[in-house]
């Protein structure tokens, strides 16, 4: 089965997925307990106040149509508007949305070149006492949740030793510098970047730590490993040309998925640390019953995860040379 | 050139240590082929791989001594070893080509890898060179350097994996069962290889193998172990026709030979010894039908008989009594012998790497 | 002669390369397919044991497994007892499911590691509700006698990984014949055992055999092996088999020349007997592309022009053999 | 046969083909359990954690030396606002005076629940998605298959809170929507193991005899996954209680229940955490403490996946 073909197939899934999770988005919105006008309506209107908004936003013509509109709004990018900001969902979200990556996406990466280092090593020194004490530390780090580090650094770094703010993305009153770049390059957003960043940096580096350990270990029972030790290398070149090659291939699919998942954990470090991300937006705009901001937020979120996890199928194949998948 | 002087390996295990070489006594001169003979657990792959000390995390050289052209092989610090001795001087051929390469390089860049750990000062393109001219020797294209191992049929793989042994002209190979997983067109081919390639190079090979058909064909002597000691061992004409321990004449009457007319396989009963703390005794002597109280209490001492055939078996002089009893079914299937009886004896798989439950035994 | 136990007519064993749903739909027409087994015609008689012989990927033990409906047949037809089941199903397939029984390759995975052996041995008994729970308990008892397990007591309660290899096997001969089968395929049963405890096994399939007339089908790469256990040996090449006769006549006398390969290549333990190997160049061609004409013309020593024309039938060669080669056309008849 | 004898042989075949583990099966494999912890230090400590909590849990009342609800008055009777660690109050009072030792106490129970049925209901599903997807292949494996991709697809916590926002809050639907959302990872392992025992010659044994899918499924291949199974529950409790302590400290928990998660949304609403360490801290190490224990358990479960060390 050709590489192609492979890629082709899994492109295949990702449209039907794709299309699954945004009939689910639509039908959940929706389909709700009540009538939905009490969702997202600002209580004390008339009812005939109440029928002009359902009628403004188009929410009462039968199911289909909305269906098909909505489908129409979400190809040309239009998530619909927002009820708190009285403006496009859209424009909201994109600053939104690069806060979020660029916060997950540090934290991601200090995880998991820290984890795959320790976790290699921990697979190298097996049966000793440092791989007990390397694993009671990545147990201790995936048993806490986000909120618990990220509070538990808070009250250290911040409110005893005052070294980082609080929360939020730059110093308050600084006014946001349009073009993109500077904004994430300037050393305030890297300032208030780091606890975070921190905080994510450690839930997440538990996985890669145990996941690279037992990798290793397969990979150290195999029996190329015995005849590259018979061959005289130095065990320099065992372990990291050898061992740490052929452990990284399954971390490759793990990397891509825990990415996507990320997105979703993202919600809870942000609203610890008060961080302008998408996930914060949805859990505010989920209080104040904002729906389509709530909506798009999600809808963003999704085709985050859903890209990764297609991002994952695909990085296997190239990295396995033996992989002529399926 | 080699001399193993009751060498003694030991597995530590969680119940206890298993002796999986027990006092083993070895010599090897230039181009000579020694078979190491034996079943599952008696360990043969334990006392080759204690040559270059590749044994598990858990196993250790307990005793005895390995000199190679006289320097002591045990006292070598691992650097020392890792350089001058490890494929430089003993290379090895595992049984299973395909997964004894590194599946995410080519199978070339590996051959040069070796070359270049070994030989600092070798350019990548003369080591490639080097490696392309093995591969034609050994009847594999030149270009096929560039595959990946997954490439290679089952034969093919093997060749390639004798052109990484020999490639830097080793004194010594080591072959682990080296045809086993093959079909027996191909196995032809690959002993074929070997044997021309070791006259070429004059060096000599330790073949590891269950199978008394390849051995008696491709080696010069034979030993034939059993529980961790060499139990015999002559020049291979001497073993097979002229067999005198009770466990060679066991294996020769179950194994079947395809040009004798009418022959009726006897096979041993019993099960392998428990190699854990080992009481004294012959080891054998739970499933030998000549078996004395004698053999039960002390362990026999290798003797001489002839030229250069070594026995360690207390009734070693009767050999007429014992190759005539032997050739007779009753003598090793009576009533009682049945599997059954030795259900008391406490037995734990020995750890050795031999014993993964894929290899042909 | 004996009436026939087992027929297979012009039996083809088919595998689809990839066969889920999205390269269904890509794959424009004929989709591609491994032609494990290509058309083989066997008889096996009553009480005989027939011996198949054949390097990896000849496809011996797909026929084996596809005359016992352990994989469906694309073409052709399987008679059992006279009577044909190749599309049999339900109760009927059930009957047939009693009376033709396997032996395994590897005694380590054949055997479900969280059942007891008694649990194991019991199984078909119970799957097939014969007698009470005691009568079976009791014949499962018995049967582990009949295989060497004795006392059975000793072995009933143990788990697989408490066994050797050697009982394992014998176990999974227990399970095999508790339902009393007339007919039984076992498939290379002996080839991951020490070589002292090879001969047990075989000694017992063969007094199993003689004391209960069961008819019996070995599959296995050794040849020499198969010389002493089989009275018939059928070698198989890429799918198709290329020659059939006395087990004898096959070793000693081998007239198909991929036959002759093989025996030649069989390394001989007696050192006064030497053998000049039959070589033969490049591999075993790739299943799914065949070559036209005769399937070993690449890789045979005595290839002709013709042999690339059609592919051989099998014609008969003296000493009640057949050998699927036109050098044996002009002088002897077609045969089937 | 009449429709009524055909009917009374299929149940009895289909009886006879379960294997009711007899009571001395479930006793021996009790047994084999305990005697595997004997080794194992991490897990001893991970049951001993496991134990308090549940007790803990199942005696709250009689346990919490206050009513977590009622606010606690100091001795001029004025409200003992945030009211640091002291006698009467070991773990200090909440900023309306609510004892922090007591909530502790109820919140175990919270966790413990969600936990348990999470996993249990989750991983029932992901084993009987995975069997059939596993052992039938073909189609139904497909379809099943781009069920879990779709379940994948969702991000986790936003999913669960928009769930609890439109089904509201209660403790049923936590639990509901968790184990909705959790079972996709056990499936996809689970599957991947059904497939590797399917291929393995003691199915086709099986099938040799005549054995019916369901058999090979339940009384087969079902057995040799359970060890698998057991670990994702493992798993699964540990990552249930980190979920609702997430949900709740977002601020959807269940108003009338005391969860840990509540607790420190309480502490980080109010912006306490400033000062009131003894307010966030016994909660957070709780939550910790629980999910390692879990961990512990399950990292010497895995043991339990090699068959070869269950006598």
């Amino acid at each position: 089965m050709s590489m192609q073909r492979f890629i082709l197939r899994r492109f295949v899934y990702l449209l039907f997925t794709y299309w699954a999770f945004i009939t689910i988005l639509f039908i959940m919105f929706r389909i709700t307990p009540g009538d939905p006008t009490t969702l997202y309506v600002v209580e004390g209107m008339t009812k005939a106040e109440r029928l002009a908004t359902l009628q403004r936003y188009g929410l009462t013509e039968p199911l289909h149509v909305q269906y098909i509109q909505y489908i129409g709004d979400l190809l040309q990018g239009d998530l619909g508007e927002s009820y708190r900001y009285n403006a496009m969902v859209s424009d909201i979200l994109v600053v939104k949305f690069w806060n979020t990556i660029f916060l997950m996406g540090t934290s991601l990466t200090i995880a998991y070149s820290i984890g795959i280092m320790f976790g290699a090593y921990l697979g190298w020194v097996r049966g000793t006492v440092q791989e007990k004490l390397g694993l009671f530390i990545g147990l201790v780090f995936r048993s806490s949740p986000e909120f618990w580090i990220g509070i538990v650094l808070l009250s250290v770094f911040v409110f005893e030793l005052g070294w980082f703010p609080w929360g939020g993305i730059k110093a308050i009153g600084a006014e946001t510098s349009a073009d993109f770049f500077s904004r994430y390059l300037s050393t305030s957003f890297l300032y208030h970047l780091a606890m975070p960043a921190l905080t994510g940096a450690i839930y997440y580096m538990a996985q890669p730590i145990l996941l690279m350990r037992s990798s290793m270990i397969n990979v150290l029972n195999s029996d190329f490993i015995e005849i590259k030790q018979a061959e005289g290398l130095s065990s320099f070149q065992v372990i990291y040309k050898h061992a740490v090659r052929n452990s990284i291939l399954p971390m490759a699919t793990v990397i891509a998925l825990v990415a996507g998942m990320s997105i979703g954990g993202s919600l809870v470090i942000e609203t610890v640390f008060s961080w302008p991300g998408m996930g914060r937006e949805m859990v505010e705009s989920v209080h104040h019953n904002d729906y389509p901001m709530a909506m798009g937020a999600f809808f963003l979120m999704g085709s985050v995860v859903i890209l990764m996890n297609f991002l994952a199928d695909i990085a296997y194949v190239y990295l396995d040379p033996r992989v002529r998948y399926d | 050139m080699l001399t193993i002087e009751n060498l003694e390996v030991h597995y530590t295990t969680d119940e206890g240590d298993v002796r999986a070489v027990d006092g083993v006594n070895l010599e090897l001169d230039r181009n000579e082929t020694i078979g190491l003979v034996g079943e599952s657990g008696c360990g043969k792959t334990t006392t080759a791989k204690a040559i270059i000390r590749l044994l598990a995390t858990n196993g250790r050289i307990a005793g005895g001594s390995i000199r190679f052209e006289g320097t002591e092989l045990t006292a070598l610090s691992d650097r020392d070893l890792r350089r001058d001795i490890r494929w430089n001087e003993v290379s090895m051929i595992p049984q299973n080509a395909m997964n004894g390469f590194d599946p995410v390089y080519t199978v070339g860049q590996q051959i040069v890898e070796v070359i270049r750990a070994h030989e600092p000062d070798t350019t990548k393109r003369d080591a490639m060179r080097r490696a392309r001219d093995l591969f034609e020797e050994l009847g594999i294209e030149g270009d096929r350097i560039d595959d990946y191992p997954h490439q290679f049929s089952g034969g093919m793989a093997q060749r390639a994996m004798v052109a990484l042994a020999l490639s830097l002209g080793p004194s010594i190979v080591l072959a682990d069962e080296p045809t086993t997983a093959l079909d027996v067109v191909i196995q032809d081919q690959i002993l074929q290889v070997i044997s021309d390639m070791q006259d070429e190079l004059d060096s000599s090979m330790i073949l590891i193998t269950h199978d008394m058909s390849v051995v008696s064909e491709t080696c010069d002597y034979i030993a034939v172990m059993y529980g961790g000691r060499i139990v015999e061992y002559a020049d291979a004409r001497t073993i097979i026709q002229n067999p005198c321990h009770p466990y060679t004449l066991g294996l020769r009457n179950s194994f079947p030979d395809i040009t004798a007319e009418s022959q009726e396989l006897i096979s041993i009963p019993g099960v392998p010894p428990n190699l854990i703390d080992p009481d004294e005794g012959c080891k054998f002597a739970p499933r030998c039908p000549f078996a004395q109280d004698e053999c039960w209490e002390v362990t026999p001492t290798p003797e001489e008989f002839g030229e250069g055939h070594i026995v360690e078996c207390h009734r070693a002089e009767e050999v007429d009594m014992l190759q005539t009893e032997a050739a007779k079914r009753e003598t090793w299937v009576g009533e009682e012998r049945d599997v059954g009886v030795q259900r008391d004896q406490r037995r734990v798989r020995p750890v050795e790497t031999e014993q993964d439950s894929n290899s042909h035994e | 002669m004996s009436n026939i136990k087992i027929a297979a007519e012009d039996v083809k064993t088919h595998f689809a390369v990839d066969d889920d749903l999205i390269s269904r739909m890509f794959s424009r027409g004929q989709r591609e397919v491994v032609k494990a087994v290509d058309g083989v015609s066997l008889q096996i008689h009553e009480g005989e044991s027939f011996g198949l012989a054949g390097e990896s990927g000849c496809g011996k033990t797909t026929l084996g497994k596809t005359i016992l409906r352990l994989r469906e047949p694309a073409e052709g037809k399987i008679y059992f007892d006279g009577e044909e089941i190749t599309d049999k199903s339900g109760d009927e397939l059930y009957e047939f499911r009693c009376e033709a029984q396997i032996i395994h390759q590897d005694p380590y995975t054949s055997l479900n590691p969280q059942f007891r052996v008694l649990q194991w041995v019991r199984e078909p008994l119970k799957v097939h509700r014969i007698g009470s729970a005691r009568e079976q308990i009791a014949k499962v008892h018995n049967t582990l006698e009949r295989v060497g397990l004795r006392p059975a007591s000793a072995y009933a309660d143990k788990y697989p990984s408490e066994l050797s290899g050697g009982e394992r096997q014998r176990v999974g001969i227990a399970r095999a014949i508790v339902l009393d089968p007339s007919f039984i395929v076992s498939d290379e049963p002996v080839s991951m055992l020490d070589v002292s405890i090879r001969a047990g096994i075989i000694d017992l399939l063969q007094r199993l055999q003689d004391n209960t007339g069961m008819s019996a089908l070995f599959i296995s790469h050794d040849l020499s092996l198969l010389k002493h256990i089989c009275d018939r040996i059928g070698v198989m090449y890429l799918g198709k088999l290329v020659e059939v006769g006395p087990a004898d006549q096959i070793i000693n006398n081998p007239r198909h020349p991929y036959t002759q390969a093989l025996v030649s290549s069989t390394p001989i333990i007696n050192p006064d007997v030497d053998r000049d190997p039959i070589t033969l160049e490049g591999d075993v061609p790739d299943p799914i592309d065949l070559p036209p004409g005769c399937r070993f013309a690449p890789r045979c020593p005595k290839m002709m022009q013709e042999c690339t024309v059609e592919e051989p039938q099998m014609y008969d060669v003296e000493g009640g053999s057949e050998a699927r080669c036109i050098l044996y056309e002009e002088s002897h008849g077609k045969s089937q | 046969m009449s429709v009524k004898e055909r009917l009374s042989d299929a149940r009895g075949r289909l009886m006879g083909e379960i294997a009711i583990p007899s009571e001395a099966q479930i006793l021996e494999f009790v047994r084999g359990t305990l005697q595997l912890f004997r080794g194992e230090r991490m897990a001893q400590i991970g049951v001993l954690i496991i134990l308090s909590f549940i007790l803990l849990g199942l005696f709250a009342p009689a346990l919490a030396p206050y009513d977590p609800g009622d606010m606690n008055r100091g001795e001029e009777g004025e409200i003992l606002r945030l009211a640091g660690p002291s006698a009467d109050h070991p773990f200090g009072t909440t900023n309306l005076g609510r004892d922090i030792l007591s909530q502790v106490i109820f919140g175990a129970r919270v966790s413990l629940i969600v936990g348990i049925t999470a996993a249990l209901v989750s991983t029932f599903i992901g084993t009987n998605v995975a069997l059939v997807a596993g052992y039938y292949g073909g189609k139904t494996d497909d379809i099943l298959m781009r069920v879990v991709d779709i379940a994948y697809g969702l991000p986790f916590l936003p999913f669960v809170i928009v769930l609890v926002f439109i089904f509201g809050a209660g403790l049923i639907n936590i639990i509901l929507v968790i184990s909705l959302l959790m079972w996709r990872s056990s499936a996809r392992v689970i599957r991947s193991e059904v497939l590797s025992q399917k291929g393995r010659p003691y199915i086709e044994s099986a099938d040799a005899i005549g054995a019916s899918d369901f058999r090979k499924m339940y009384v087969h291949i079902l057995p040799n996954i359970l060890p698998l199974t057991v670990l994702y529950m493992a798993f699964g409790v540990a990552w249930a209680v980190i979920y609702e302590a997430s949900i709740a400290f977002l601020g959807f928990g269940d108003p009338s229940m005391y969860s840990w998660g509540t607790m420190m949304y309480e502490a980080y609403a109010t912006g306490a955490i400033r000062f009131a360490y003894w307010w966030v801290i016994p909660p957070g190490v709780c939550i910790m403490l629980m999910v390692m224990s879990v961990f512990f358990i399950g990292r010497s479960l895995e043991k339990l996946t090699n068959p070869d060390l269950r006598h």
